[in-house]
């Protein structure tokens, strides 16, 4: 029995959903059946992620012989991919608690839960892909059932639109991907992975390097690294909230494990500015990410573009794992690797859940707009309090499980200097403060991500009569207590990765990252220390202070209790309160080269003579900078060439068949030469 | 007078600075868009059951005052030809007309709340409105990605009460709203029935800071509805009270700019000042803030013309060395250049009056209409002071001339005589319309007398009612929050005078 | 609480400094003018430990001017409510006293028709020194001089007779 | 900034000593009247009440009575306008007090009385 055989279950119990689904989903108990096949399948396939993070790597498993899919099934468990492994059985079972609450019993949803579960087939193949050409399918598969699954409305106002972005760039990573798996099959020989792994030595570093780099570019148009992240900010508002939920939680990760699986594991390439280049990409992609995600009113586009800085994080932390590799510090290689797939772990469970959120937000309030929701904490107690947790884990803030991979992060980007080279040093600790900044600018986001939609007063009518009464709950629940859990349970986490990265590096970290006593010593006992548990503990007990001295203090008669000092207003108006846009106006003003906002005011009458301004609408607009300078004119580019090549299509019989000709002869030639 | 109006089927009757047309309803529209060359002064109702309208035109054309034009006419119905699109400055008016005999411009356009308050129920001059102002200003949309900022009404300390609905995007002001409505006394209302001496002493309270100048308007109204003129000595009498109380308000502006731009020191400099020319005032007439100066027919007191020679040239000396000093002050002249700027086409599209329009260029000044104590037997005139670049710098510059021209009147006047003397009103009926430029530009007072000498309508109408229109044009023009009580500052105005 | 123990109260407890916020009920600007110049070098309030605050949190004294206009009550009664106890209103100027507007369907005419009034200034303006002396009263440290004086001057039969 | 220290300097100091020392100003501030019973006659508190025009001024209800009955002066609702003053000069002068400030308001309500009958009752009242 190996964590292979969870996983064969795991896929054989998601394709029983996506059957059930298919089948029964217009109905309220297909449904619910369709659900509890696909939670079994996922705690299958977490069952067997945390298995693989203490088992190691399988060896390949070759299923069938060649098939349409152009060779034989190959699989195996690996350390590296557990981690995403487990992530993802985890969110299929908070998705899978939360779907039949969330969605209505239809033919849509039939079809839309059939995607999702092959759509998770997808990516547990690709986990679990010991070959070349079984990770590309799986990968394909993955993408489509993916654009299946953001089409859920069809006819909705840009749904379409934003599934084709995902489909467009999708592609356009694919083909990158297979290039890059190309060039290390043909230099090293081996189409298996671990044969790749092994014989990457082989390869020249040249080729190694090139390798890395078209994975990077190909894997960062799913990871979402700036500026290939254009689709994130479209697609994730039109898909359903448990769709965006697994895109964000999974599927971006996904493009993260590519990434990593070439720098660790397929073709660590030599020399340092392989790392260099996906650091500093990272940190770009994290500032950029953030920023974007402040310009942002619908609570699902702002929480995408978070999830882009989110990605860069990551990705800064692998590049620098990737420098300190080719600088010869092992234990700090260890140490960023295990760092940012802790990271991946971490918001895997916080985006999900704030995903899952919105759209509790959505059907209750009628809007994701978060200009037009206020006050939600009365209305919706419950998810206010799971929202605030996942808000805290995404705000990075100590006592939760944001805090303490990016605490890992930054202590291992702090001891750049060890590299020996100034330069990169100085690099490393420009990376940092890079996120240093983002860090920053993500508390104030999500201050603002919380603060707005949940406190104050509704600002709409719909907003005032939401109520949580058949809002799902369990889901979120879920996930929350994961947050927690990854947090206070940090010590245990790092001792399992810490054996993936010994699996992974050959260095044995565990020790010196755990002396024991939980407490985190980043890789070097000179540098820092620190303990996630305790932290924990005393932050819980700092809280009870004030609130027993609050308690103690209480004044037992003669007190008096009067509303909030309001200027004398005759009542407050909901108008009245700070607005989302307002909110991140210092933003705005800051980053004016890159938004390059446009405002527009209007008036009810504009030009009256009298002055009357009447009703003002103000609207300050962000440019969005790639969409327009860099997608624009390449897509305009691809029409020309489309025009260009019109006239070879003229509908004429004869001409093709001239074609045919030619191109036979052409054959022939070539063959003769 | 423009020889045109004839053309329009006015009937012209008065004599003297003010010229009254009578003007039929359908005629109005046209009439309006011939004076609008002229500055639209005032414009109010009265008469209750069938409401007169009547426009007050001042002509001032070429920096010379040479009188009022007013028109009258019947309104049949409960509505009037929109005057606002043509002439924008009676928006304002068209509103508290509204509120006040429930007659509103035809069009139909939204009107705001001025005086009445949203939730009590008050008497009012004629008809009730049919239904509530519709409050154009008040609810920006809500999809707007700017929010309104509650200022008030109870706001800092030592400042009238007064609500800031601030529109903003973070920084920058959007739009901003006035209510004033906390402090509506209906004085208007309260004139009804008295007789103009009791009337005087609510209109010197309507707005204290100009009670010389509100008081001297209701006075020579009611003087030029009997038909009487008061003794030149009590004229100047008056005008050296006029002018007093320009120069503390001057100074009191000049302490307001200096702590609107955190400038405590400059502010403790123009206090002194402020401080030492109201005990000028105290020694020179008996009241700190010249309350009682006013006599209807006269002067109630008459002025310590020693007691002025002795303290004034040091009282202004203190203001003008404050002023001299704070012109040096390179951190407070950056925060008062370019800072809430008015052009002169908004400005005269508002018909501002006072140093905010003479700060954008607007010669107004009612003290060069013939007829006043100014100009009837010193000759000299009167130097009005204006600037061009509209901003904050430009009106506290044009106080400063102001003040030293002030100064320069104050010694004519006693050189000439002054006196308490006054004349006895008659007890007859008459409307009319008097004026005093305040501290803060025209003050207008009209009034209708009946048969009993009692006032049956009074329309005060004080410089700040006319200013603060201008006020949240000012604010809008590029400013961010931390402009706005400079511009306030510069403005000078009271929420008293506009509420009433 | 009596008024002679609200007065050692605050005789105790405001003794060395006491937070001044104002709140204007209708005024004419006036009074708010000479309340500034309680601030300014010839007054200089601070010296006698008085501060002027915006926040009728931290405010001991309310110093009300105006006649107290009736759509303006619920903004008088949030501010008195704002202000924690023990505290002291102060009615200034003869407005806030009944001398100006009568009890009409404008104004309440006085300020005790709204707020529990400890101490009056009378004075149309009080001078910025009626305002020194008005709040040496409230916190009991000057003494009530209005008591004794009796608004009644000697006769002078001269005097008399010459002005007949 | 150092110009204005050293022009604060030289301005010297302007503060009042009130209330420690009394203030040489105030002499000049408008004060309420100040009534002489003696030449205070019934017709002439009634001339004076009409003139008031805040109300300060009023006579008490004194039917039946010898001397004269009394003059309500409100001290709280005296505006010190002087009207009273330019009604009877020779019954009122000016107080010249401006420590006004009272506890109750009952204090600031003064009975002046009025000049009966008999001169001499009014006097010594």
């Amino acid at each position: 029995m190996t964590p292979l055989d969870c996983f064969y279950i795991a896929a054989g119990a998601w394709g029983a959903a996506a059957l059930a689904g298919l089948l029964t989903g217009r109905s309220g108990g297909g449904l619910r059946a369709c659900c509890a096949l696909s939670a079994l399948g996922g705690a299958a396939a977490a069952a067997g992620g945390g298995w693989s993070l203490l088992y190691g790597n399988t060896p390949v498993v070759s299923l069938g012989t060649a098939t349409v899919t152009g060779g034989p099934l190959q699989l195996q468990a690996t350390s590296l991919a557990g981690v995403f492994a487990a992530l993802l059985g985890f969110v299929a079972v908070a998705i899978a608690c939360y779907a039949p609450r969330y969605h209505e019993p239809s033919p849509g949803t039939a079809v839309y839960l059939a995607a999702y579960n092959v759509a998770l087939i997808g990516c547990l193949a690709v986990l679990a892909a010991g070959g070349m050409v079984t990770f590309l399918v799986a990968w394909e598969t993955m993408s489509l059932a993916c654009y299946l699954l953001i089409l859920r409305h069809p006819r909705d106002r840009g749904v379409a639109r934003g599934a084709f972005w995902f489909l467009a760039l999708s592609e356009a990573g694919f083909l990158l991907v297979v290039a890059a798996f190309v060039i290390l099959s043909s230099k090293t020989g081996y189409t298996t992975l671990s044969g790749i792994a092994a014989h990457a030595g082989t390869a020249g570093g040249g080729w190694r390097a090139a390798a890395f780099l078209l994975a990077l570019c190909g894997f960062g148009f799913k990871a979402g690294l700036v500026p290939l992240h254009v689709w994130l900010p479209e697609a994730h508002p039109v898909a359903p909230a448990d769709g965006s939920a697994f895109l964000s939680g999974v599927v971006v990760k996904l493009g993260v494990y590519g990434i990593a699986l070439f720098a660790f594991r397929l073709a660590p390439p030599s020399g340092t500015w392989p790392g260099l280049v996906a650091m500093g990409g990272g940190a770009v992609t994290a500032a950029i990410g953030i920023l974007y995600a402040m310009a942002e009113r619908d609570i699902k586009r702002f929480l995408a573009y978070s999830t882009i800085e989110n990605a860069g994080i990551i990705v800064t932390a692998f590049g620098a794992a990737m420098i300190f590799h080719a600088s010869g510090q092992q234990a700090l290689w260890a140490l960023l690797l295990i760092a940012g797939i802790y990271h991946v772990a971490n918001h895997g469970c916080y985006k999900t859940l704030l995903f899952l959120e919105a759209g509790v937000t959505e059907h209750a309030a009628g809007t994701r707009d978060m200009d037009r929701l206020g006050g939600l904490v009365h209305r919706l107690p419950r998810s206010a309090v799971i929202a605030f947790v996942g808000t805290l884990g995404i705000a990075a803030l100590p006592p939760l499980n944001g805090f303490v991979s990016e605490w890992l992060i930054f202590q291992g980007l702090f001891q750049g200097f060890r590299t020996g080279s100034h330069l990169t040093g100085i690099l490393i600790v420009l990376a940092a403060g890079i996120l240093g900044l983002t860090g920053g600018l993500a508390i104030y986001a999500f201050v603002r991500g919380f603060g707005i939609p949940y406190l104050g007063m509704p600002r709409t009518r719909s907003a005032a009569v939401a109520s949580e009464k058949g809002q799902p709950v369990l889901g979120p629940a879920l996930l929350a207590v994961a947050c927690v859990a990854l947090s206070v349970g940090a010590p245990v986490v790092l001792f399992a990765l810490s054996r993936t990265a010994r699996t992974v590096t050959g260095v044995t970290l565990g020790p010196l990252l755990l002396p024991g006593n939980l407490t985190v010593i980043p890789a070097h006992t000179d540098f820092a220390a620190f303990s996630p548990t305790y932290l924990t503990v005393f932050l819980v007990c700092a809280l009870a202070v004030p609130l027993l001295i609050y308690l103690a203090g209480r004044p037992r008669a003669g007190s008096t209790t009067v509303p909030v000092w309001d200027g004398g207003i005759v009542a407050f108006r909901p108008r009245m309160q700070y607005s989302a846009m307002t909110f991140s106006a210092p933003t705005r003003v800051t980053f004016d080269a890159l938004y390059r906002p446009s405002v527009s005011v209007s008036r009810l009458s504009h030009d009256d003579p009298a002055g009357r301004s009447g009703p003002v609408h103000y609207e300050a607009r962000v440019t969005p900078v790639f969409q327009r300078y860099l997608y624009r004119p390449l897509v305009h580019a691809l029409e020309w060439l489309a025009d260009l090549v019109r006239p070879v299509q003229s509908g004429d019989v004869n001409l093709y068949l001239l074609y045919v000709f030619a191109v036979i002869l052409l054959a022939y030639l070539l063959g003769a030469v | 007078m423009r020889s045109d109006l004839v053309t329009t089927g006015a009937s012209r009757a008065g004599a003297g600075a003010v010229t009254t047309f009578q003007v039929a309803s359908p005629d109005l529209e046209a009439v309006v868009r011939d004076l609008s060359g002229l500055r639209l002064a005032d414009m109010f109702a009265s008469d209750g059951d069938a409401p007169t309208l009547r426009l007050v035109w001042a002509n001032d054309a070429g920096g010379r005052q040479s009188g009022y034009v007013i028109t009258e006419t019947p309104i049949g119905g409960d509505q009037y030809p929109e005057l606002s699109d043509i002439a924008p400055a009676a928006f304002v008016e068209e509103c508290e007309i509204y509120e006040q005999f429930g007659i509103r411009p035809a069009t139909g356009k939204p009107l705001n709340r001025i005086m009445l308050p949203p939730h009590a129920d008050l008497p009012t001059l004629g008809r009730k409105p049919t239904r509530e102002p519709d409050e154009v200003h008040a609810p920006h949309t809500v999809a707007g990605e700017a929010f309104e900022f509650p200022f008030g009404p109870v706001r800092q300390v030592g400042v009238e009460s007064l609500y800031y609905g601030l529109v903003t995007s973070g920084e920058e002001v959007v739009d901003l709203y006035l209510f004033t409505w906390h402090k509506h006394r209906g004085l208007e209302w309260r004139l009804r029935g008295l007789t103009p001496p009791r009337a005087l002493f609510f209109a010197e309270r309507a707005e204290g800071l100009s009670a010389v100048a509100l008081g001297w308007a209701l006075a020579a109204a009611a003087e030029a509805a009997t038909g009487i003129r008061p003794p030149v000595a009590a004229q100047r009498a008056r005008a050296v009270a006029l002018e007093l109380e320009r120069l503390y308000n001057h100074a009191a502006a000049m302490a307001a700019l200096c702590q609107s731009t955190g400038l405590s020191v400059g502010q403790s400099a123009a206090e002194i000042a402020l401080e030492r020319l109201l005990r000028l005032n105290a020694r020179a007439f008996g009241h700190r803030y010249l309350f009682g100066v006013i006599a209807v027919g006269g002067a109630g007191r008459a002025p310590d013309a020693d007691a002025i020679r002795a303290d004034l040239p040091g009282a202004y000396e203190e203001f003008k060395r404050a002023a001299d000093a704070l012109l040096d002050t390179n951190s407070f002249v950056d925060r008062l250049e370019a800072t809430g700027v008015l052009t002169i086409d908004q400005a005269r599209a508002l018909g501002l009056v006072g140093p905010v329009a003479r700060g954008s260029g607007l010669a107004a000044d009612t003290r060069l209409v013939p007829g006043g104590p100014y100009n009837a037997d010193i000759g000299t005139g009167i130097a009005v002071a204006t600037a061009s670049a509209g901003d904050v710098l430009a009106r506290f510059n044009v106080m400063l001339a102001e003040a030293a021209e002030s100064v320069r009147l104050i010694g004519q006047f006693l050189d000439a005589g002054t006196g308490a003397a006054t004349t006895d009103l008659p007890r007859t009926s008459g409307t009319g319309l008097g004026w005093a430029e305040s501290p803060r530009g025209e003050a207008l007072a009209w009034v209708q007398l009946d048969d009993d000498g009692r006032i049956s309508r009074a329309r005060l109408r004080p410089a700040s009612a006319r200013n603060w229109r201008g006020f949240d044009d000012a604010c809008r023009s590029q400013n961010v929050f931390t402009d706005i009580p400079i511009i306030e500052a510069s403005f000078w105005l009271t929420a008293a005078g506009m509420a009433r | 609480m009596t008024p002679e123990e609200l007065r050692e109260t605050i005789a105790r407890q405001f003794g060395r400094s006491l937070h001044i916020r104002t709140l204007d009920t209708g005024s004419c600007a006036v009074c708010e003018q000479e309340i500034r110049l309680l601030a300014a070098p010839h007054y200089d309030l601070h010296r006698l430990g008085f501060f002027f605050t915006p926040a009728p949190r931290h405010a001991d004294l309310l110093l009300v001017t105006g006649p107290m206009i009736r759509a303006f009550e619920v903004a008088a009664r949030k501010t008195y409510d704002a202000m924690p106890g023990p505290k002291i209103v102060v009615a200034v100027g003869a407005c806030a006293l009944g001398g100006v507007y009568p009890d009409d369907p404008f104004t309440y005419g006085t300020v005790d028709a709204v707020l529990p009034v400890d101490v009056w200034i009378p004075g149309c303006p009080p001078s910025p020194l009626a305002l020194l002396h008005g709040l040496g009263v409230a916190v009991g440290r000057l003494t009530e001089k209005v008591r004794d004086l009796p608004f009644t001057a000697e006769d002078d039969d001269e005097r008399i007779r010459g002005a007949r | 900034m150092t110009l204005w220290f050293v022009r604060g300097l030289r301005r010297g100091v302007v503060t009042t000593r009130y209330p420690a020392r009394p203030e040489e100003s105030a002499r000049f501030l408008p004060g309420p009247p100040a009534f002489r019973p003696g030449a205070l006659t019934r017709e002439t508190a009634g001339r004076l009440a009409g003139a008031c025009p805040s109300g300060a001024l009023r006579l008490a209800e004194s039917e039946g009575q010898a001397d004269g009955g009394a003059l309500l002066f409100d001290v709280g609702r005296c505006t010190a306008c002087g009207r009273c003053a330019a009604e009877a000069p020779q019954a009122v002068t000016s107080s010249g007090a401006f420590e006004l400030a009272a506890t109750s308001r009952s204090v600031l309500i003064k009975e002046i009385p009025l000049r009966g009958r008999n001169d001499d009752t009014g006097r010594t009242a």
